[in-house]
């Protein structure tokens, strides 16, 4: 820590150095009056920081936090690490660039688990951009870490459909009447892994990767709910995952719950796949989580003081 | 209940397992005889139902006493091997297969599964049976009731409401400030501003939020006030015209009409937030509506309309945005009362008596679930199986 | 508030002036993008994949006159103007002001017509185009299109009729016209939604309410479990009070409205608690895209280490 | 005729619907009904963008306030939809090289993904991550122990934010049954344990009742639509 301070000098000095007004007013106004009548952009600056610093710090020293998984997490991991090598598991990703913070780590885990149990892995997606997201994940963890993965044999991107929850209805009993064609454009009768395959009921697991609607909650309703055999496995953004509580565990037996949903599953993966050196690039929701710490302790502590001002205002009032 | 039916999985499942072991591993130390077989398989067509159910019933195995259940294989006529369908317990005689194809017909195979995992010689049917779709869905039949139910109280509540049964109603906060927020916005002769979600017209919070809209726009043509209305979505733009002129109309204000002031953005969640937060620290409405289906934009837009000093009113039922609204805006309605605002705002008896039919509705959910819960109870303290079978028929059959 | 002003300008400047001189006179540099070129196509054309400044490195090392690993100058651009964006963004935090005016405007303006680009591909050309006239589409756009979606569809004429009539409004005349298409539009979203929201959210939530309230596993007594049921059943009958609209919430309704409105604010401050983890993480990704892609201030996955790239273990 | 005939259409679209759902062969009419309405809305878009040109376009002509920002929506807008369209800079796909269109209008490298990687991406993750920021502001300021409502709301956020970080799980850990054999009892208070209760518990309850009135409302609110009761905008005259 020391040895950090004094190498980023710099860094200190320009914290230091934009909190000097809030600190000028506060010697002249008061500190009770200056929070009281606090301008909001002083509470920007201290988030930014409360951000950007614990990102520098892991950034330059490589430390992260240690994670406890919890239950959700663990029965996510084990519904993936109990099948067996060429089980077909579908992947949905239903999600966009703004949510990547948050669901690019599960997505990236979750494909690393998948390719390392050699799972045959179907990716499909109901948000226009959420082809792009499965091809940017295929690029990030199988071309690079799986080379001896083929596109066709051991994973296919069957790409987007529209129609939202009306594409989940029809693939749960029929996948060939909505995919005739993969998203390169290959018949279907010419993709190795697609033989036997006629719908979505065959599949072992299905893991969905979802910012809204139509997501996780649409395939509880109209592929679970309905045939209640398919085990659903989800990782949803922070908003999302309160919202699909009310589904645990009968119809959704594994939920990871945002960034920490997602720090704690890729503990799980990396720690039974990832070996002592893992790739850096399996573990970034675990070095958010630093950020993600001091930025709570920020919120925590504004609220404090937030109440700690108004209960003095109104003991005076009394 | 929920225990019993695990117990129930696990069972089949450590069956399953066994079969599996003994096939696989121990074929020669299983010794002993097979079974008897049962007999007489017959498979027909589910009645009432969408063409993909087939019944089966057969007559026990003469060793019913000790077996460990039924195997139930199927293979259509396209396919060429016989995969295993559902393993049940002794002393079941039927089943009924789902998810079949229509096209195809379908053979069955029943063969008992003997205490030492053994399985005698199967029973089979000689035709290929094919589902047949019938022209109503029986399985639906008791959501129908359901859907009865409710929806006829809500119309035999209009109906009385339209005959003049007097109606009386809670106060809902939020509702009263409406007018009073367009009031102040022409006092300080600053615009108020219009958000109807993000959805498209598909989505019956932007009905109900273009409902509130023809409200506001009335009281906003009354007051002479000036209202923007941007919109996500190119078809929301459209009913919001229509709307808008309409309640101009009403108003008695049709000249006062501006098409202009209801135009579209970008269908793009953030590059309309960028606009509207853009707009509302640049135009400073004093009053801000959000009505409708939000997302993630529903802070942004709250907190900015917060810092510019706005009255602001909000009605979602995106239960997840609701505790920003809740935090930042002076008056939220919450799920149900956002869909009953625009009875409460227009005053109309056939739209107050919606609201009645909504609380009958409620009222029976309310009973269904203390019936419920209670004979839940009563189950796991009598371990009374005929209870049991109620609740499992009530939440099984009537409420799926 | 003045003097705070001079005071930024004065950082703002300081800060600009550092990276600047980081990024022309030190070695480390910054932002600059790498391309890695992929045959496609049986080499017929060359696809440029994005590649780090570390591949560049190792493959520079390897073979000096190397032409797979290039730097790419758009792609630099890009991100200079990717990074330009982000900041133009956030600099409305402190204030509306011509940086954000700017993003804003090309935000809507490309956001717009992104949307329009993915209605016209994604679901015009196949959905509408492709379903009543195929072989035009085939022979155009999608040659791959095989099997009964080749099939043509005489319905989808409705729905072009319905099209047209919705356009019918940029007529001088009968805009009355659009009206019908968006009456078809409300009328079908109001019949599905009302099956699906009472099949599915209604049933299932009334479903999964009815628990027992003494929970006997294994003939043993389960308190914990019995008393999450009980406060489970409750809070739901209690909210569903507070719904009520026909009774004033007074005297025992008050009463239990009120645990309904306390069952519904914890429920609020759970998910507001829950979506701060979230939007934290939408920052740091965002900073993190600063500091790591643009500013090359921090490297946590290794991206500009010189790598052996010859063999290229197995994760 | 200018109001009948929508209100005919609106009402026999959705019972029409309502019907089908029971009637096997007309189930799936409901998805048929929803790629319509997809279409629909595409083809809504020319109304849309057109609506966006003149908006700005206007602006532009009357030199109002900030007339250049408009400028530079109709100048981004116009060539966002020129190399979309055209599928500039994009190779025919590699299945089937010989047919010039086929390749993926999103193709990495095309003019149309450049705009998408480094406008579009950013400009929207950016605007995403303001929320970080109104977050802790709402929270400073809203947050306020004024009545029991607002203590559970505030109360509940502070053991989420504290249970889902690592500071939350290391404040509590000293209920540890290897501690003390008592604690065993009491594990259920340690904050990350807390957390999970609350969602699973009250979290649950209220977002079923939240469910169960919204699924009601929707009944009610469609019923009106499907009646002619609820009519605003389908004009009048």
């Amino acid at each position: 820590m020391t040895e950090f301070i004094v190498n980023q000098w710099w860094l200190v000095a320009i914290v230091i150095a934009s909190l000097i007004p809030l600190v000028m007013r506060i010697v002249s106004a008061g500190l009770l009056e200056t929070l009281r009548t606090l301008d909001r952009r002083w509470i920007f600056l201290l988030l930014l920081w409360a951000v950007l610093i614990p990102i520098y710090f892991i950034g330059v020293t490589g430390r992260t936090f240690p994670e406890v998984p919890s239950v959700l997490a663990r029965a996510t991991f084990d519904e993936i690490d109990r099948l067996n090598p060429g089980d077909p598991i579908l992947l949905a990703f239903d999600y966009d660039p703004p949510s990547e913070g948050e669901l690019g780590p599960m997505a990236t885990a979750f494909v690393y688990h998948a390719a390392s149990k050699k799972l045959r892995m179907y990716f499909m997606a109901l948000w226009p951009l959420g082809a792009q997201m499965i091809d940017n994940t295929i690029a990030k963890v199988i071309t690079p870490d799986f080379r001896d993965l083929v596109y066709g044999r051991d994973y296919i991107n069957l790409g987007f459909k529209s129609g939202q929850e009306g594409v989940i209805k029809v693939v749960v009993t029929n996948l060939r009447e909505l995919y005739t064609t993969d998203s390169r454009g290959t018949a279907m009768q010419d993709i190795p892994m697609m033989e036997g395959i006629t719908n979505i009921q065959q599949m072992k697991v299905i893991v969905s990767v979802s910012a809204g609607y139509p997501g996780t909650k649409e395939w509880v309703q109209y592929a679970v709910t309905p045939f209640p055999s398919l085990r659903l496995v989800a990782g949803a953004t922070g908003v999302q995952a309160p919202l699909l509580y009310p589904y645990v565990p009968r119809q959704l037996p594994g939920l990871l719950g945002a960034i920490k949903g997602a720090a704690e599953y890729e503990k799980l993966v990396v720690d039974a796949y990832g070996g002592a050196n893992a790739d850096p690039k399996y573990l970034e929701a675990l070095r958010r989580m630093g950020p993600q710490l001091v930025a709570h302790l920020l919120i925590i502590t504004l609220i404090v003081v937030a109440n700690v001002v108004f209960l003095i205002d109104r003991g005076r009032k009394r | 209940m929920s225990s019993s039916l695990k117990g129930k999985g696990s069972a089949k499942r450590s069956i399953a397992a066994a079969v599996a072991c003994a096939a696989l591993f121990f074929p020669a130390l299983a010794a002993g005889q097979a079974p008897a077989p049962p007999s007489g398989l017959t498979a027909r067509d589910h009645s009432w139902d969408n063409g993909t159910r087939i019944d089966l019933q057969w007559t026990a195995s003469a060793d019913e006493a000790t077996l460990r259940g039924y195997v139930v294989r199927r293979r259509s006529t396209v396919e060429t091997n016989f995969s295993v369908v559902d393993i049940v317990p002794a002393g079941t005689n039927a089943l009924t297969v789902g998810s079949l194809n229509r096209e195809a017909g379908h053979l069955f195979r029943v063969t008992a599964l003997g205490a030492n995992s053994l399985e005698s010689t199967p029973a089979a049917t000689t035709a290929p049976v094919f589902p047949t779709m019938e022209w109503f869905d029986g399985t639906r039949v008791w959501f129908l009731f359901t859907l009865v139910l409710l929806c006829g109280s809500v119309v035999a509540f209009i109906v009385l409401a339209r005959r003049g049964m007097p109606l009386t109603l809670r106060r809902i906060a939020g509702l009263e400030a409406v007018d009073d927020a367009v009031g102040r916005a022409t006092e300080m002769g600053r615009p108020c501003l219009f958000i109807p979600g993000i959805n498209d017209m598909n989505e019956i919070q932007t009905i109900a939020g273009l409902t509130i809209l023809s409200r506001v726009a009335k009281t906003a043509a009354e007051y002479d006030a000036k209202l923007e209305v941007p919109t996500s979505k190119s078809l929301v733009m459209t009913a919001a015209r229509e709307t808008m002129q309409t309640a101009f109309l009403t108003a008695g204000r049709p000249e006062a009409y501006n098409p202009d002031s209801v135009y579209y953005v970008t269908d793009e969640q953030f590059g309309y937030v960028a606009y509207v937060q853009g707009l509302m620290v640049r135009e400073k409405p004093a009053a801000c509506f959000y009505m409708g289906s939000f997302f993630a934009e529903s802070l942004i837009l709250a907190e900015t309309g917060n810092a510019i000093g706005a009255i602001q009113i909000a009605g979602t039922a995106q239960p997840a945005q609701l505790p920003f609204f809740v935090a930042a805006c002076d008056y939220t309605l919450i799920g149900e009362e956002f869909f009953a605002a625009s009875a409460y705002l227009s005053g109309e008896p056939d739209q107050l008596g919606s609201l009645k039919g909504q609380d009958v509705g409620k009222l029976l959910v309310g009973a269904g679930i203390l019936l419920g819960v209670l004979g839940a109870t009563a189950a796991a303290l009598t371990g009374s199986a005929f209870i049991e079978s109620l609740v499992n028929f009530f939440t099984g059959t009537m409420l799926t | 508030m003045r003097r705070e002003n001079v005071f930024w300008m004065a950082l703002l400047v300081i800060g600009a002036a550092a990276l600047l001189w980081r990024s022309a006179f030190t070695t480390e540099g910054m932002g600059r993008e790498y391309v890695r070129a992929v045959p496609v196509a049986n080499g017929r054309w060359t696809q440029s994949d994005p590649a780090t400044y570390g591949e560049y490195q190792g493959a520079e090392a390897a073979l000096p006159a190397q032409t797979e690993y290039q730097f790419s100058l758009p792609r630099t651009i890009g991100l200079w103007l990717a990074a330009f964006f982000t900041l133009a963004i956030f600099s409305f935090l402190f204030g509306d002001n011509p940086f954000y005016k700017v993003a804003e405007a090309v935000l809507v303006g490309v956001s717009a017509a992104y949307w329009m680009v993915i209605g016209f591909w994604d679901v015009i050309v196949p959905n509408l185009v492709g379903k009543i006239w195929p072989a035009l589409v085939r022979a155009w756009a999608m040659p791959g299109l095989s099997g009964p979606e080749a099939e043509p569809s005489p319905s989808y004429i409705v729905v072009l009729v319905l099209s047209v009539m919705l356009l019918w409004r940029l007529a001088p005349k009968g805009g009355w016209i659009a009206r019908w298409p968006l009456a078809f539009i409300i009328g079908t979203t109001a019949g599905l939604r009302l099956i699906a929201f009472l099949h599915g959210d209604f049933l299932v939530q009334i479903r999964n309410t009815i628990l027992p309230l003494a929970v006997i596993d294994g003939g043993v007594f389960d308190p914990w479990l019995s008393l999450q049921n009980l406060l489970i059943v409750v809070g739901v009958l209690c909210c569903l009070v507070y719904f009520f609209f026909s009774f004033e919430h007074q005297g025992a309704v008050g009463a239990t409205a009120k645990a309904g409105i306390w069952v519904l604010m914890i429920t609020f401050g759970a998910a507001f608690g829950y979506t701060v983890m979230g939007r934290i993480a939408l920052l740091a990704i965002r900073l993190e895209f600063l500091l790591d892609d643009w500013l090359w201030l921090i490297d946590p996955t290794g991206r500009r280490v010189a790598a052996l790239l010859a063999g290229g273990g197995l994760g | 005729m200018k109001q009948t005939g929508p209100l005919l259409i609106t009402a026999a679209g959705g019972f029409v619907l309502i019907v089908a759902y029971f009637i096997p062969f007309a189930q799936n009419w409901g998805e048929l009904a929803a790629i319509w309405f997809d279409i629909l809305a595409a083809v809504a878009f020319i109304l849309g963008g057109g609506n966006l040109l003149k908006t700005h376009l206007k602006r532009i002509s009357d030199r109002a306030r900030g007339w250049g920002y408009s400028g530079v929506v109709v100048v981004s807008f116009l060539a966002t939809l020129f190399v979309g369209l055209v599928k500039v800079g994009v190779n025919p796909s590699a299945q089937f090289p010989d047919f010039a269109w086929s390749g993926q209008y999103r193709q990495m490298g095309s003019a149309f993904w450049y705009l998408f990687q480094y406008a579009f991406t950013p400009l929207t993750a950016t605007m995403f991550s303001l929320l970080a920021f109104y977050i802790a502001s709402a929270a400073f300021r809203a947050f306020r122990a004024k009545n029991v409502e607002a203590v559970l709301l505030l109360g509940t956020a502070f053991i989420i934010l504290l249970g889902r970080t690592f500071a939350g799980v290391a404040l509590t850990s000293w209920i540890d049954p290897d501690v003390w054999a008592g604690f065993a009892y009491f594990t259920g208070l340690r904050l990350e344990n807390l957390t999970v209760y609350i969602m699973s518990v009250f979290n649950t309850a209220g977002n079923r009742a939240i469910m169960i009135g919204i699924a009601l409302g929707i009944v009610a609110t469609s019923l009106k639509v499907l009646l002619g009761i609820d009519r605003s905008y389908l004009g009048k005259d």
